[in-house]
């Protein structure tokens, strides 16, 4: 058990039932401050529903949340928002009818300050924040390495940028702990590896502790420095990269869902169509 | 921002040249307010408004409709030249009315008026159009303060066929108190300003009249069930219940009347706005014994029955308001107004003094209208306020001929 | 009771997580319960109404009820399917009562109305239920299918135009004027149970718009149709993927509404005997609320919200707002109905019997 | 849910063409069916007192033709689809006339000979006399004119079908403005009383119910000429931002001169149509920006009037006794106050269940206002009457001209508010909350705040228009405050193009400013309305003026 002091996010006991389905059960999760970790495992097995939980979309049955030592399950979602922590979507969610750069600048509204009547009337702090905002929102997208396309609209963007819009945006809200809900689904190796260059740059130049979500195994092993495997809404195993590739029990239980893994490619493809 | 500047600019530039009526002399007539100038062959206008749309569509349809009538049987024609009735939608709301108004006073060919149906239309509509010399004759508008003596000047130029409503309140608490000597009543209105106006002059003459009120109701226009507040009136067992709500309304409560224990043999006395056909086919056999106020003279027995069937050959149906028989006198007096002020010059153009057509419209005697005798007071009340009390007595959606159904029952 | 600490400890873990908007709700909740107790209390002080009565009241709003239910079955199958209201649906229903008027009229006119009343009935509530099925398509083709594939709100503003259109239309065509449905012979009378005088026809009314429901139903849950519609409210594209042609269904569902509107319309005219082209305005967002009180796309929840609608609107005036002495307090059973309307979409937008469909629709 | 809302699936129903001569007499007995709706109806006869052209063609009259010109223009465009001669395709447009005829003249023999009148009232001996030009009414001389008349009009839509697009274009544009200028006849009237110079023209133009025979030539020739002339020579398309700024000018310009150089009644309807914009960019903020459809709007705009009249009126209820200028602003944030209370209960309410919360809760407002309970302090069902007018300095406000120009001025206020808001961090965030809920939530935006400030900034906008209302009409009344009222409001922001100002200006002026000039058809305006929703949806489902997409031009 690592020193308390050191966790940023600290799941105690989680529990949700969708009625008599049973999505996440007792489920512990610590996340140390500053690291890269990797939650993987079959479909269905409540990853996304986990981190449901702890953004708040959905109201966990059981168990406690902490974030840095503080309790924050149960809070409305942009309470969570405004404690720190930020997260992107397994089917990209990006404000479709916005630019790029206004997608980013949604992500800064918990910093902007300016009130009903300074937006009314233009004054000085209206044009000093908005321009102010405007270029740290060009720096996340020079960031995330998608700068030039700020003007173009969020739906008209290849799907890759999008995925980086997405990032960018979340990083917005400068949180301490970015959850990525399956950021290399539909790339090919090259642009995973370069997620996986983004991803350490996020942790080592913004000191963003990131949690994520991942099928990509080589992704995972690339940069994950603990994982935490699902399965059937439980936690089956946690531990370094090595350890979890050589865990029986891991392997057993991947073996076993060949059939869901299946249709996880099947529904890649359909959403690869779709973009 | 340029919106802004023109904006004001083109605001500060106005400057509104609302040409105020003077004196006028146009051919052989010289007027005060004004001459309308109508070329040979070319069409005498008079506007109508009234509610065409919305809740009370039925009576303003019923209204303009009986007006066209007069005009038929006026022979279409003022002085050889051919009327033009042009009509608008005036609703039975005030912005209704001041649109219609408006709209109807930018011809300024337009001579007189007729409508509107509701009192809120008029009081906006009718300063409107006789600020522009234009005579506007009401309907339906029955509010006291129209005709007020101390009535804003804007309504010098209107007048009413319709008697106003403290007057026929006054009448049936009369009949209700003198004649049937019933010492408790329950009133309900639907929420108009017309049902409501009557329902409190009716209560406050009664009281007067050392009756007393024992439950005062009101329901929604599109309430169809009434047997809950009517079950709240039995509680009360008042010995009438009087309620002048329109066709639809009436027609539940009569039908409702009977399924509510306690007031099965409850007398109801209705208002004019359902002095229809259609109130015999909206209360089915529950019309029997129905009561309501309406026109008392001989010529109304006589004539509203043709006029009835003359009316439903023209329209398809039977008229569906109680106010079409009023509406048929507006013009009338409209007509012979202007009958009586129209001069020809020899060229054979026609020419009409707004000032002189607005006397004359005011010095109506004894026309003979279909409600009656038609006698304009001073203040423009021109409505042969001779009330009688109505029965029904048939339940045959084809009976309805007064005289015998309804039937005259008091005086 | 539980122990003090612990209560304690659920209000401070309420405090913890509950926003001050949960306060205000809270507080308007208490609002509220404060009202019903002052408003019932009162009415039952000033005891204006015997227990006959309040009888009687109960079988008015059911009688209602039922009819609001029916039409609450239109709207709650078209929101199933398609997420979106069906805003001519009150219309449906008038020309539909039309429809049944007119085919009364024949057999009135036949004579046979007055001889064989129950003979008769289902070939009225047939015309009815055609002609609103008819319309509803009309409706369907011109308002919804043009849209399907876009996300606006076109098709409401195409529902709301072609409400305009039905309500004028059959006003020109129609005319103005209130028409009676014929008498039914015997169905005309009237029975007493324990004192109350009950009219033959809403029991009839009432037995009928069960039928429709029972029918409904099973046509629901056992026929492939059924079926059908229930994969398309779930998921469109993944029906239409599975090979369900979603544009039949969907007409499908129309029909089915505007039929059950046509019998709502007849079946009111039994009971209410006078029918204007303008009925169906109130009457349809009426049935709109019912079909959200009882928690849209769920189909036994329209009969319950059309019930409690009814029982609602019949007892609220006598059971509340005697308790305030407040005049003319039937003026306010719209207030009523609305008001519980909207109370029941704050605290439990699912309806009474819906699911949470509040989340799926995010 | 996706916030790429482009749905896949792919259930669209086709109508497969059939044979031309089958198409034709589809379209004839289109055009045939529609005639007999507008008869049976009873437009026909309403329509048929007022001329377009003097003395020659009623309004009626044009609107059978047009039907009758569309079938067979239909049919002979269908027709040359599959490669018919022109001849051939004139032949397919005479078709589709001569089954029009027929079916119109069979009707007409219908009702002429079988009573149908029981059911359908506009079935009448007069509807028969109208459409009878020949021969006895009910004859098979009238009879047979109809239906050669329709034959006749199907070849002529048919032969302009076959025409050269300009051509065809100007042909139409020419029937268009000869029909716009027959029917909205004292506009024009109107406008050239009052322009200097040219009122001698006016009789020389109008008769007394439509455009002189010389007239309507000239006009009909001179659009059409105007037309081609100006189709040959167009210059280089203009860049798509430059033709909006210039349509933003000439609207702008319409707005401030057309009102200034007509009659009254024209003002007054421009006085409604500006009322009308101030409410919807006030439910524009609710609804283009946040994506919250409200139903019960008319509430706000009910709160802004009554308390104008409370502050303005000389009825004893009358609170205070302010002048118009400080009692506007005092409706503006009472009616702001009252969306904040509406606002905090429902706003938790989704979709189209907030749709149906605020119906109710505009419902419960209006059955209050009307309220006997409610009499002693808002005025019942008598309303209140006698407002101020407003004053500046001794100089009152009282034409619609003087008010229009005050809710000219008050929408441009509200216009600039709008748009700053909109390009904030608040106009971002409310957008955000449209597109999709939940992740703008997860970026820290406090819905609820966010929601209710919208609702908040809408019900003031609303409540202004309200007050300016009640000061224009003298007096307010329950019955003024309908259900009719939110969904026109509604109908404008999706006609105009949600989220679009110029469009909350184009939208006011189709839904308000139309029907407004159609008053004249009473009973028929709505049927009218509810025609022009659909069918404005139909050909332009994004609004006629649709906001654009925000691309930046950083990139190209």
């Amino acid at each position: 058990m690592p020193d308390p002091s050191d966790l940023l996010l600290d799941v105690r006991a989680l529990g949700k039932r969708f009625g008599g389905l049973v999505a996440v059960r007792e489920v512990d999760l610590a996340v140390r401050r500053g690291s890269v970790h990797a939650i993987i495992g079959p479909n269905g097995a409540g990853k996304t529903t986990a981190f449901n939980c702890i953004t708040s979309f959905v109201k966990p049955t059981s168990g406690r949340i902490l974030l840095d030592g503080e309790r924050i399950d149960g809070l409305a979602p942009h309470r969570i928002a405004a404690h720190g922590v930020a997260r992107t979507y397994q089917n990209v969610r990006l404000f479709a009818n916005m630019t790029a750069i206004e997608n980013v600048l949604v992500g800064e509204h918990l910093r902007l300050r300016t009130s009903f009547l300074d937006i009314v009337l233009r004054n000085g702090r209206f044009h000093r924040e908005e321009t102010a905002a405007r270029a740290r929102a060009r720096d996340l997208l020079d960031f995330v390495g998608i700068g030039p396309r700020a003007g173009l609209l969020a739906r008209a963007m290849p799907y890759g940028d999008q995925r980086r819009l997405e990032i960018a945006r979340a990083l917005a809200t400068r949180p301490r702990l970015l959850m990525l809900d399956e950021p290399a689904a539909g790339m090919n190796p090259a642009e995973g590896m370069a997620l996986v260059r983004l991803i350490e740059r996020i942790r080592d130049d913004l000191g963003v502790t990131v949690l994520l979500i991942e099928h990509h195994m080589r992704v995972v092993m690339a940069i994950s420095e603990r994982i935490t495997v699902f399965d059937r809404g439980a936690v089956l195993a946690e531990g370094a990269p090595n350890d979890i590739q050589n865990d029986d029990r891991v392997i057993a239980a991947y073996l076993g869902t060949r059939s869901t893994q299946e249709a996880h490619a099947v529904k890649l493809r359909a959403e690869a169509r779709t973009a | 921002m340029n919106w802004f500047g023109s904006t004001t600019l083109a605001a500060s530039l106005v400057v509104i040249a609302c040409a105020p009526l003077r004196a006028e002399t146009l051919g052989p007539v010289t007027d005060e307010l004004g001459v309308v100038k109508i070329l040979k062959g070319q069409p005498i206008l008079i506007g109508g408004y009234a509610s065409q749309s919305g809740g009370d569509t039925n009576q303003g349809i019923a209204e303009l409709h009986g007006a066209e009538l007069a005009l038929k049987d006026f022979g279409g024609k003022v002085r050889g030249f051919p009327v033009k009735f042009n009509t608008e939608d005036a609703q039975c709301t005030a912005e209704g009315g001041q649109t219609a108004a408006t709209k109807l006073a930018a011809n300024r060919q337009l001579v007189a008026v007729v409508g509107p149906s509701c009192s809120s239309g008029a009081r906006v509509g009718a300063p409107i159009l006789w600020n522009l010399g234009i005579p506007s004759i009401g309907i339906g508008a029955t509010a006291p303060g129209l005709t007020a003596t101390d009535r804003p000047a804007g309504f010098k130029g209107f007048l009413r066929v319709v008697p106003n409503d403290l007057k026929s309140a006054e009448f049936q608490v009369d009949w209700v108190r003198s004649k049937l000597g019933l010492g408790s009543v329950a009133t309900i209105h639907d929420g108009s300003p017309y049902t409501e106006q009557l329902v409190r002059a009716f209560e406050k003459d009664f009281v007067a009249k050392g009756g007393k009120v024992v439950a005062s109701e009101a329901i929604g226009p599109s309430d169809n069930d009434l047997r809950p507040v009517l079950t709240r009136i039995a509680g009360r067992k008042p010995d009438l219940i009087f309620t002048p709500v329109f066709v639809s309304s009436t027609g539940f409560l009569l039908r409702q009347k009977g399924e509510v224990a306690g007031l099965k043999d409850t007398p109801v006395l209705g208002g004019e706005g359902v002095f229809s056909a259609n109130i015999i086919e909206a209360a089915g056999p529950a019309v029997i014994g129905f009561r309501i106020v309406g026109p008392s003279t001989e010529q109304f027995s006589q004539r509203f029955p043709s006029f009835v069937k003359a009316f439903e050959t023209e329209f398809g149906e039977a008229p569906t308001g109680g106010f079409s028989a009023w509406g048929y006198d507006a013009m009338l007096v409209a007509l012979k107004g202007g009958e009586a002020v129209a001069k020809a010059d020899a060229d054979g153009n026609l020419y009409i003094g707004r000032k002189a057509l607005r006397d004359a419209l005011f010095a109506t005697r004894d026309l003979p209208g279909l409600t009656g005798k038609l006698t304009c007071s001073a203040e423009g009340d021109c409505g042969a306020s001779i009330y009688a009390i109505w029965e029904f007595a048939d339940a045959s959606p084809t009976s309805f001929a007064p005289g015998t159904n309804p039937k005259k029952v008091f005086p | 009771m539980a122990p003090r600490h612990e209560r304690l400890e659920a209000l401070a873990e309420w405090r913890r997580q509950s926003t001050w908007v949960d306060g205000v709700l809270l507080a308007i909740r208490l609002g509220v319960a404060a009202t019903i107790l002052v408003g019932f209390g009162g009415s039952l002080v000033a005891g204006t109404y015997s227990i006959g009565n309040i009888a009687s009241f109960v079988v008015f709003g059911l009688t209602i009820g039922c009819i609001y239910a029916l039409v609450a079955l239109g709207y709650t199958m078209v929101y199933g399917i398609l997420r979106m209201i069906n805003f001519a649906h009150g219309d449906v229903m008038m020309v539909g009562s039309f429809g049944g008027l007119f085919a009364a009229d024949a057999l009135s006119g036949a004579g046979v109305l007055e001889a064989a009343p129950l003979l008769s009935l289902p070939l009225v509530v047939a015309a009815g239920m055609v002609v609103g099925a008819g319309v509803a398509l009309g409706v369907e083709r011109i308002a919804y299918r043009p849209f399907l594939h876009v996300r606006s709100l076109a098709p409401l503003i195409c529902a709301i135009g072609m409400s305009f259109v039905l309500q004028y239309a059959a006003r020109g065509l129609f005319g103005s004027r209130n028409r009676a449905y014929p008498g039914f012979g015997w169905m005309e009378r009237t029975f007493e149970v324990g004192g109350l005088t009950i009219p033959m026809l809403q029991v009839v009314a009432f037995v009928a718009a069960g039928v429709m429901l029972a029918g409904l139903l099973a046509v629901v849950r056992l026929t492939r149709l059924g079926r059908a519609m229930r994969a398309v409210a779930e998921d469109r594209d993944a029906a239409a993927l599975v090979g369900i042609d979603v544009g039949r269904v969907i007409v499908a569902t129309f029909a089915i509404g505007g039929a059950m509107a046509g019998v709502a319309g007849v079946l009111y005219a039994l009971v209410f005997k006078q029918i204007t082209v303008f009925l169906g305005f109130s009457l349809g967002i009426k049935g709109f609320a019912a079909a959200i009180l009882g928690g849209i796309g769920n189909l036994p929840g329209a009969l319950v919200g059309g019930l409690v609608l009814g029982l609602a609107e019949a007892l609220g005036p006598a059971l509340l707002l005697e308790g305030f002495a407040l005049p003319a307090p039937y003026q306010f059973k719209d207030v009523i109905g609305y008001a519980m309307l909207v109370m029941v979409l704050i605290f439990r937008p699912q309806g009474l019997l819906g699911e949470r469909l509040a989340d799926k629709r995010a | 849910m996706s916030s790429f809302d482009i749905v896949t699936s792919s259930f669209r129903i086709h109508r497969r063409r059939g044979h031309a001569v089958a198409e034709a007499v589809r379209a004839g007995a289109f055009a045939g069916a529609a005639a007999i709706a507008f008869a049976l109806v009873g437009a026909y006869l309403i329509m048929d007192r007022r001329f377009v052209v003097e003395d020659i063609i009623t309004l009626a009259q044009t609107v059978v033709l047009l039907f009758v010109l569309g079938g067979g223009h239909a049919a002979a465009r269908s027709a040359a689809r599959d490669g018919a001669t022109a001849a051939t395709a004139i032949g397919f447009g005479a078709l589709a006339g001569l089954v029009a005829g027929l079916l119109f003249a069979a009707a007409i023999l219908l009702v002429a000979h079988v009573g149908l009148r029981s059911h359908l009232v506009a079935a009448s001996p007069m509807l028969v006399r109208a459409v009878t030009f020949l021969g006895a009414p009910g004859s098979a001389v009238a009879a047979a004119v109809l239906v050669t008349a329709g034959t006749a009009a199907g070849s002529v839509g048919a032969a302009a079908a076959m025409l050269r697009a300009d051509r065809r274009t100007a042909v139409l544009i020419g029937l268009a403005a000869l029909l716009g200028a027959g029917l909205f006849r004292d506009v024009f009237a109107g406008l050239l009383h009052n322009l200097p110079g040219l009122a001698a023209l006016e009789p020389m133009v109008f008769g007394v119910g439509g455009v002189t025979p010389v007239a309507a030539a000239v006009i009909a020739v001179g659009a059409a000429g105007l037309s081609l002339v100006l189709h040959h020579r167009r210059r280089p398309p203009i860049a798509a931002s430059t033709r909006r700024r210039i349509e933003g000018v000439l609207l702008v310009v319409l707005l401030v001169l057309v009102p200034l150089v007509t009659d009254a009644f024209v003002a007054q309807v421009a006085m409604l149509v500006g009322l009308y914009v101030l409410m919807a960019m006030g439910l524009n903020i609710e609804l283009g920006l946040a994506g919250l459809v409200d139903l019960g709007f008319v509430a706000f705009f009910a709160v802004g009037a009554y308390t104008m009249a409370l502050a303005c009126s000389s009825d004893p209820r009358a609170a205070v006794h302010l002048s118009f200028w400080l009692a506007l602003p005092l409706a503006t944030t009472i009616a702001a106050v009252a969306g904040l209370l509406f606002g905090l209960p429902v706003l938790r309410v989704r979709g189209d269940y907030l749709a149906m919360a605020t119906l109710g809760l505009g419902e419960i407002v209006r059955v209050l206002v009307v309220s006997d309970a409610m009499k002693p302090y808002l005025g019942g069902s008598q309303g209140i009457i006698e407002i101020a007018r407003p004053s500046l300095g001794g100089w009152t406000l009282d034409t619609p001209l003087q008010f229009y120009f005050l809710a000219l001025i008050l929408a441009a206020l509200v216009g600039l508010v709008s748009w700053r808001l909109q390009h904030s961090r608040i106009g971002r965030a409310w957008l955000a909350i449209r597109e999709d809920e939940d992740v703008a939530q997860a970026l820290g935006i406090d819905l609820v705040a966010a929601k209710l400030l919208a609702y908040t900034v809408g019900a003031a906008f609303a409540g202004m228009a309200g007050a300016v209302f009640a000061a224009l009409i003298g007096s307010v009344y329950p019955h003024s405050f309908q259900l009719a009222i939110s969904i026109n409001v509604l109908a404008i922001l999706v006609i105009g193009g949600l989220g679009s100002l110029p469009g909350v200006v184009v939208g006011s002026l189709v839904l308000i400013g139309l029907p407004e000039l159609l008053r004249e058809f009473g009973e028929f305006r709505y049927l009218f309305y509810g025609i022009a929703l659909v069918v404005t949806m139909h050909l332009k489902t994004e609004g006629l003026w649709p906001a654009v997409a925000r691309q930046e031009a950083t990139d190209a």
